[in-house]
């Protein structure tokens, strides 16, 4: 068989043959709400950033300590031993400039890029990250294994979420 | 003959109307280091894993990525079913039976008590043009079955109530089930009408859960149980998905996939072959049309049977000795699986009161629910 | 071996397409038709059925396997849907491989549809119910932060240049217009690359593959059943698979060491020792140009950090000593995600048959391999094929 | 060994809400889209013949589920038939009860192999029984859009 022979399915529409009444369509919004239960480990991670801290995990059999703390290992199969009190300051992994938002949307003019990262958290082990943005920096100074410093909400204006941390910006030496 | 495939270890959390104490994953992690502790094994000693998720059950796309952590398969062979977790375990079969997994893990998980509109995901399963924008709340196909099922003579109402009274009262005895209740065939009949004839107490409360299964080769068995229990047959089936040109009335998905599994098991007379069944009874009246299909009763027997006592502890057939859906939960995706762990302490003896006197050999089924049109099937043997 | 010999004896492909007025099923179904009469089987033939599709969020459809399972051919049959992300499509073969080697049946209708479209206002917005909900949601992450995330990691680990990664696009989409399905084929160069939008630095839009519909379908068979269908089987020799943690920002995002297990178990089981040399032809997944040399290296098939130069070496074209991504992958043909996988299998399907037309590689190869990726940078699939 | 820490007062309870933020815009495909032309334009109902197992579908569609033959060409069916089943509805998407119950109907149509769901118009609950004979009500012309609401639903012949 060569495909070259075939006739092949999948009609292309454009957008417009929809809005002109060419083709019919349906519109749909749904309503998929959840609440998920946070459970031990993220019940206390998040209760912790309300705080002001950032809390890991720690097993005892292989030393890591990880973050998002989880109540079991997963490579050591056992359950973890301890919390353990991260800083609030890390060292980016990587990071991203972006102009577009979540749905793909560009960014309003003349709003900055946002800078999604990856930052190694100081007191957990080594390689353990979260994503979150940077922010007080120019996208071009920023780099790989630059120093940054959490920058929280209000302790009024927590509520319990990734979001009490603002950003990370470069740390001071 | 294809090769024997033995469910080894078995963990399982009770299943609850809420579980807020835990996260997905901490609920699957319990369940899971209770079937490994079972048998002795670490994650490291599976060759394969096999999780059961739906995205939107989950609230993630993608629910797969969420799988692994917590069975401690990083870094191994994971795949997903979005399916009833029995498809799963027969996917798990499969594994086993190329020859190349010697132990296999299946899972399944339910936070049904997580997802905040549960009509208007069921809403969403429909054909977007032709029945979604009908905005009918989701029991109707339920209440249009149901009705066509009496309308046949297949069983009486009262009939089906029984089903929940049975059903319940199973589920006080055993004490993994949130929803045991000595409930009269009255209330049930009287209780609030939801989509006329399913009325409230017809209907599966959901439940949260999880469940995992360590299954194994015939020849690696020894060494991890005492007790084994051996899948002697799986089979799994789907009608036509459209409201249009499905079947309504004889739950041919079951019926096919009863077919499958009893072949490959070598069972030819089901009625006289099984000791115990877990079947589908997410509305009262499905259990019913699900024995039907299974072959388990004659068309329009089952209601009669179920009147007479014959589908109860102690009697002929004993169906849903767990408290099944409406006494353990509608668990969604996990559903097979709550009927998977029923079979499997019933053929090994240590299902307590609830004790099937001789179960040998075991029936577990699954129908996916509200509005699908798909059935999964395992014989289970203790020998 | 425990294990019947599967082959693969029909192909069927819809275009690729930004929007198509078929709905999901409808595609499904046209894939479907055509796998069978390539083969001259008809439904009858057809022992079970299993189907890949991605994210539910896509088509706007709750249980999508059961919404898609009468155009994929399921009506009343053992019919089944697996999924594993982005991965889907390559796991497909994988899939209807363990129904058919399993002894458990002797034929297999493997189906892959996407209908991307649907999702509004743009199915990019689908992927942030890919993050988790609870610690990285509330950040709005697009789907293109990870990949930028990557791919800054993959060249500052090799110092690898933004202008090189660009080829590989620029060779996907020329190849891409030779085939028959492509959305988007086009005769570009490194600079309309570098000049196109910027994204999410470093990703460029002409580095990402479009959104897609469509649909792809093949059909499996025993090794004594498919002696009979064709006198052109092609072997599934290996199959493998591997799905590393979800906390994907706590792991060395340069190297996917899942790809490496995925490809090393389906080399074990093919007898493959030398995939560099016995890999003649391979699909990897391309759904942005980094890709393509991330996974070369997670398939060995390039040494770490080097992928990049086989391509500015050439070796990677066509009518290069290791074609790769003959067809136009991902980035020229389209990636409706689970179809775009299987598509990479029926490429290799063809190649190996002699029958890729206008893509055909010189001297047609014996040996080949197709290979998915997905979920948050975490999961590999990986066939291997022979004549 | 289980997890060795739990969460054991109430108040430390906590979960996170969210929801799956995207809307849907879907094209009818080839077989409806020409089905609910015909309903709008017309006010006929369209179905369509697999030549090869004889199924008659209504909506029209383009292959057959049974045999995955290609159905090429439609014909038109009276919009008639009788139920097959119906339900009284009193639970809204929100789990909050009715003011007024509904009916759903399955209808089995008329010259055809299909049945299809609506609400039944012009009748009790207690009126309606299985195998009833009723037709579709329509929208006016105007109101049509190419919806399935443009059937009102059905009600008794």
């Amino acid at each position: 068989m060569e495909l070259e022979k075939y006739e092949l399915g999948g009609t292309y529409y454009k957008e417009k043959d929809l809005k002109d009444g060419k083709l019919l369509s349906l519109d749909w919004k749904p309503k998929l709400q959840y609440a998920w239960d946070d459970g031990v480990a993220i019940g206390r991670y998040l209760a912790e950033l309300k705080k002001g801290n950032i809390i890991a995990r720690k097993c005892n059999k292989c030393g890591r300590i990880m973050i998002p703390p989880r109540m079991f290992c997963e490579l050591c199969w056992r359950p973890t031993d301890e919390w353990v009190d991260c800083k609030d300051t890390g060292r980016i992994s990587t990071y991203s400039i972006c102009y577009v938002n979540w749905d793909a949307s560009r960014i309003k003019k003349g709003e900055k890029p946002h800078l999604p990262a990856v930052i190694e958290i100081d007191g957990a082990s080594p390689g353990m990250g979260i994503m979150h943005i940077l922010g007080e920096v120019d996208p071009e100074d920023v780099k790989i294994g630059m120093k940054v410093k959490a920058v929280w909400k209000k302790p009024a204006e927590r509520e319990g979420s990734i979001t009490d941390i603002l950003y990370f910006k470069p740390a001071r030496r | 003959m294809l090769e024997k495939v033995a469910i080894a270890g078995l963990g399982f959390t009770e299943f609850n109307s809420v579980s807020p104490g835990s996260s997905y994953r901490e609920l699957t992690y319990e369940a899971a280091v209770k079937a490994y502790e079972e048998v002795g094994i670490e994650p490291k000693d599976v060759d394969s894993f096999v999780c059961t998720s739906e995205d939107f059950l989950e609230g993630y796309s993608i629910s797969d990525e969420y799988c692994n952590d917590q069975l401690g398969a990083v870094l191994k062979s994971g795949q997903t079913i979005p399916g009833d977790f029995i498809h799963s375990l027969s996917v798990g079969v499969m594994h086993i039976l190329t020859g190349l997994f010697d132990i296999v893990v299946v899972q399944a998980l339910s936070k049904a008590s997580n997802m905040k509109t549960i009509p208007e995901m069921v809403n969403f399963a429909f054909d977007p043009v032709l029945t979604r924008p009908l905005d009918i709340t989701s029991y109707f196909t339920a209440g249009l079955e149901m009705n066509r099922y009496l309308a046949e003579e297949r069983a009486t109402r009262e009939q089906c109530a029984a089903v929940v009274v049975k059903n319940k009262a199973n589920a006080l005895i055993n004490p993994v089930a949130a929803y045991g209740a000595d409930v009269t065939i009255e209330q049930v009949v009287d209780s609030e009408p939801i989509a006329e004839p399913v009325r409230l107490l017809d209907i599966a409360p959901y439940a949260d859960g999880a469940v995992v299964l360590v299954l194994c080769s015939e020849k690696t068995a020894g060494s991890l149980t005492e007790k084994p229990v051996w899948i002697k047959g799986v089979g799994w089936s789907t009608d036509a998905p459209s409201l249009e040109s499905r079947d309504w009335t004889e739950g041919i998905a079951t019926r096919l996939a009863g077919d499958m599994a009893y072949k490959m098991a070598g069972i030819t007379c089901p009625a006289k072959d099984i000791d115990v069944a877990e079947v589908n009874d997410e509305i009262s009246f499905k259990e019913l049309q699900h024995l039907e299909a299974l072959r388990l009763f004659d068309e329009g027997d089952a209601g009669k049977a179920t009147e007479d006592g014959k589908t109860a502890l102690g009697g002929m057939l004993p169906v849903n000795p767990s408290g099944g859906g409406l006494g353990m939960g509608h668990l969604f995706e996990c559903s097979g699986a709550a009927k998977v762990v029923e079979l499997v302490q019933q053929l090994r003896g240590e299902a307590g009161p609830r004790q099937v006197p001789d179960a040998c050999i075991g029936l577990a089924q699954a129908w996916r629910g509200i509005p699908s049109t798909s059935a999964a099937v395992a014989v289970l043997s203790a020998d | 071996m425990a294990y019947q010999k599967v082959a693969i004896v029909g192909a069927g492909i819809t275009k690729f397409v930004r929007r198509a007025q078929e709905t999901g099923k409808e595609l499904a179904f046209q894939a479907s038709k055509m796998a069978l009469d390539s083969c001259g089987m008809t439904l009858k033939d057809v022992d079970c059925v299993s189907l890949g599709t991605a994210p539910d969020a896509f088509d706007g459809v709750h249980m999508k396997g059961e919404y898609l399972s009468d155009g994929s051919g399921g009506w009343r049959k053992p019919y089944m849907r697996q999924f594993v992300g982005g991965g889907t499509g390559v796991f497909a073969p994988i899939h209807g491989w363990l129904h058919v080697a399993s002894g458990m049946f002797d034929t297999c209708l493997v189906v892959c549809s996407e209908k991307m479209s649907s999702c509004y206002p743009h199915p990019q917005g689908a992927f942030i119910t890919i993050f988790d909900h609870t610690t990285e949601q509330a950040l709005n992450p697009t789907l293109i932060w990870i990949f930028a995330l990557e791919m800054n990691r993959f060249m500052s680990a090799y110092g690898i240049s933004k202008e090189d990664i660009a080829q590989v696009s620029v060779k996907n989409k020329k190849n891409a217009m030779d085939h028959p399905s492509a959305q988007l084929p086009m005769d570009i160069t490194v600079e309309d690359v570098m000049n196109s939008e910027t994204l999410a630095w470093p990703v460029n839009r002409l580095d990402i593959s479009p959104a897609s519909d469509g649909a792809a379908a093949i059909v499996l068979a025993s090794e004594h059943t498919a002696k009979r269908i064709t006198d052109k089987p092609v072997w599934i020799d290996g199959v493998g698979w591997n799905l590393d943690t979800a906390y994907w920002a706590t792991r060395d995002l340069a190297y996917p060491r899942y790809v490496e297990k995925a490809a090393r178990m389906a080399y074990d089981m093919a007898g493959i020792t030398e995939p560099k040399r016995e890999i003649e032809i391979a699909e990897p997944y391309d759904p942005f140009d980094y890709k393509e040399l991330h996974h070369m290296e997670g398939l060995l098939l390039a040494d770490r950090g080097k992928a990049v130069e086989m391509t500015v070496d050439g070796v990677t074209q066509r009518d290069g000593d290791r074609p790769i991504c003959p067809s136009g992958g991902a980035l020229g043909v389209g990636n409706p995600i689970a179809a775009t996988g299987l598509m990479k299998v029926i490429e290799i399907f063809l190649q190996l048959r002699g029958e890729a037309g206008p893509r055909q590689v010189p001297g047609t190869p014996h040996c080949g391999l197709a290979q998915a990726w997905g979920d948050l940078m975490q999961v590999g699939t990986v066939v291997v094929l022979r004549s | 060994m289980g997890m060795t820490e739990r969460i054991n007062r109430n108040v430390d309870l906590s979960y996170w809400e969210g929801d799956i933020p995207v809307n849907y815009v879907y094209t009818y495909g080839l077989g409806l889209e020409a089905f609910f032309r015909k309903l709008k334009d017309q006010g006929r109902f369209l179905a369509s013949r697999c030549e090869s197992c004889g199924v008659v579908y209504l909506p029209a569609r383009i292959f057959c589920e049974r045999c995955l033959a290609e159905i090429e060409g439609t014909f038109q069916v009276p919009g008639t038939g009788t139920v097959y089943a119906f339900t009284v509805v009193h639970k809204n998407m929100d789990e909050s009860s009715k003011k007024e119950p509904v009916i759903v109907a399955l209808i089995d149509m008329d010259e055809t192999d299909s049945r299809m769901v609506h609400y039944l118009t012009g009748v009790k609950p207690e009126d309606v029984k299985v195998g009833m004979p009723v037709k579709a009500v329509l929208k006016k012309k105007k109101e049509r859009r190419g919806h399935i609401e443009d059937i009102v639903g059905f009600k008794p012949v």
